[in-house]
């Protein structure tokens, strides 16, 4: 099994009946093929559409029904449009459960840094910045290492952050992460990862606690060989 | 009072040097007839207020491309790699915010508030240089109204009045921008007759609307 | 002519071809009648509707087509229904071209307080505060005395305000004032009407220029015999 | 996840002491019959978040002539005289504020805002013990958010997950307080399956919506 897969299989079990979720580009995308079919989970997209749903076959797709990255969409019935400015307040106010995005930091504190690299690569923060401010949970899903194996997870971040709130959740392909006020606490690794093998690729302090679990997901051994 | 022109006399009533407000999301719900025009009339030194540098060959990329842009307030450019490489030339100055600072401000700007307290930014780049207001013990930046001379909307539908409605994710920051706008254009797809488009459905009232631009897409 | 009537007609003159106006109530829902046919004219009520019409014939009413005081009303084809935010965004963000509202007094800064009898009458501000400091134009529309001939443009307001904002014009059964820098400017007296006879019913200062007009509205003799 | 109950049912979730928000112009667009519940019900010391006091035996009138309300926030109390009465016998505190404040005041409550900037009772005794904000040289009132425990909201229609629409003026204050409630209950006046509103007609998102008062009007 590939890393993203093992990240998206964990993440997806953190999704509650009933809740409203934002997925960031990328890697959290892959999140909802993983979810539980008895458990009922409604996606928003900040670009205005509240009941999102996969894209559509083939000769179905609609020119006003995109993602954030205009990629087309589908919606589920009784799906809401809604303008820039009440989707945000659906962030911002407390009715967004969980966003799932990307990092490419994380620090002791919690804290996440995801939207620019000064000098080499300006995106832009597009609807980070107001997601990890208001969400009422953040799961930050992504590699634990960057190429080369340069830790992700370290004593405070380099780049400009994303917000000053600290993030939930960290899940990696190695360990699932959870900042707290005493530090980054190693809840549970992945199937056959050790404990030491996530400390040796993490540069923060890590708080071990005396039972660590191992994620509850299934790994194909076929994909994982 | 007939609000229709075409879109040539629309873009005609825009100088050089204007500052725009453009709906749409990478190029979703953007009024592309008006953006060709621009291009076409060759306006130049424009400040473009959008959510983002559209993708290339669609949306505002078009008029980035054509090097009409002096500055771009923008939430996102990552989809639009010349409108990077014009920021890192120094040819386009690019101020980036957050989307949903953007949304606040620019609804701030056309409802008459005096700006935005949000705890986006709070901590981060975004903060440098803004007053820091604290409300019950909790901090919030002071982000300021944006307006614009001209709002340039796309729209699904408009009556012959102005009152507009757009299509599911092609909405975006147009109801909020046809409000901030000193002179309010919208390109809808269709325009019906007054009393087609139900008061129940209308999310931009036509009071907000000058002129409304001719033409099926 | 009886006094309301002249002040409507009066005020009538003031409203453009497109403008969107505010009607208080009393008085000011007068206007309308008096509109000459040639202008397209607006009207926007606070609770949510742009494009108000005059109430409907009997067994026409709607329950949920109502005025600020709960009457009902109808609407013109392609009116557009609003929510209480966006309807005061149109007022504070200069969508309103007019307002017409009545008052309990003005003075001599053009300032209007029309909300509260501390003591007395406290019906509360509604939408009167917002208005007054938000609307492009806002004409007061009231009788120039109080029962008894008490002066109600006076020196300096005794009433709470309801705007630190001045006023655009003040229109009475004997005059048109207009509030400047300067002070209170007499425009207009109502036909038959003495700038004396203005004065002796004014406690404020009046800035009496050279040439006062005379209203320029038709006064029926037989309905002011 | 049904999240359909009966009248009865919704009121009994609400405490004695607990605040509410209830929807309606005058009456126009109340949760009539959640109110008569909650006058059967007998609920005691209410704070009442509402536009105005209602009209004689319509909307919230009811609440106050039976004694329930403790506190009521509103914009105009003029058409209910038993309101004033209870005002100036002490037995009802009121608290006054401006309309178009009032609705940004629930909004930014809704929204996760830090607060309002309005110039709307600067210099009148409204502004009375309220921070002033600068802004470029402009004076603000800094109004604060709104919320309540629960929002019961008077709509036109609901599908079955809660997406809302509205009729006309009976709009009102509904969407916005859908948004700053702990708690939203909503007393649509018909019930429909998924699918039948369309998404751009939705006003109010199901996802705003904890409960649906069943049962036609």
């Amino acid at each position: 099994m590939d890393e993203k897969t093992i990240i998206a299989k964990r993440v997806a079990l953190e999704l509650k009946d009933g809740d409203l979720v934002n997925l960031g580009i990328g890697l959290p995308t892959m999140v909802p093929q993983f979810l539980p079919s008895k458990i009922e989970v409604y996606f928003q997209s900040e670009n205005g559409i509240v009941g999102l749903a996969a894209m559509p076959a083939e000769g179905y797709e609609n020119k006003a029904l995109t993602d954030a990255g205009g990629g087309y969409v589908g919606a589920i019935p009784g799906a809401a449009s809604i303008d820039s400015a009440l989707s945000f307040g659906l962030i911002r106010g407390g009715h967004l459960d969980l966003s799932v995005l990307g990092g490419l930091e994380v620090d002791e504190l919690g804290l996440l840094a995801n939207w620019m690299i000064p000098g080499k690569m300006v995106p832009g923060m597009g609807g980070a910045m107001d997601i990890v401010s208001g969400a009422k949970r953040v799961i930050v899903a992504m590699t634990h290492t960057a190429k080369g194996g340069k830790p992700k997870i370290i004593p405070a971040c380099t780049l400009p952050l994303t917000s000053a709130r600290r993030v939930s959740l960290i899940v990696t392909e190695l360990a699932v992460i959870e900042p707290t006020d005493e530090g980054l606490v190693l809840r549970e690794v992945a199937p056959g990862v050790t404990v030491e093998q996530v400390v040796a690729a993490t540069s923060a302090k890590l708080i071990i606690p005396a039972n660590v679990l191992t994620m509850p997901i299934n790994v194909d051994a076929q994909a994982a060989a | 009072m007939n609000k229709s022109v075409s879109c040539a006399q629309a873009v005609e009533m825009i100088p050089d040097g204007a500052s725009l407000m453009v709906g749409g999301f990478m190029g979703v719900g953007s009024p592309h007839r008006i953006i060709n025009e621009l291009v076409a009339q060759k306006k130049k030194d424009l400040t473009v207020i959008c959510n983002d540098a559209g993708r290339p060959n669609y949306g505002i990329a078009h008029l980035i491309s054509a090097r009409l842009v002096k500055k771009l307030i923008a939430t996102h450019i990552g989809l639009n790699q010349e409108s990077q490489r014009q920021m890192i030339a120094g040819e386009m100055e690019i101020e980036l915010i957050p989307q949903g600072t953007m949304a606040e401000r620019i609804r701030a700007g056309g409802f008459g508030l005096g700006g935005v307290l949000t705890s986006t930014g709070i901590g981060t780049i975004v903060a440098e240089g803004k007053q820091v207001i604290e409300v019950d013990g909790k901090q919030f930046l002071l982000e300021k109204p944006l307006t614009a001379d001209f709002a340039l909307i796309g729209a699904d539908r408009s009556d012959y009045r102005g009152n507009l409605e757009y299509s599911l994710t092609a909405r975006n920051f147009n109801p909020l921008m046809a409000m901030a706008g000193r002179v309010v254009i919208a390109e809808p797809k269709t325009i019906v007759p007054m009393g087609v488009i139900p008061p129940d459905s209308v999310v931009t009232p036509f009071v907000c609307v000058n002129y409304i631009v001719e033409g099926a897409f």
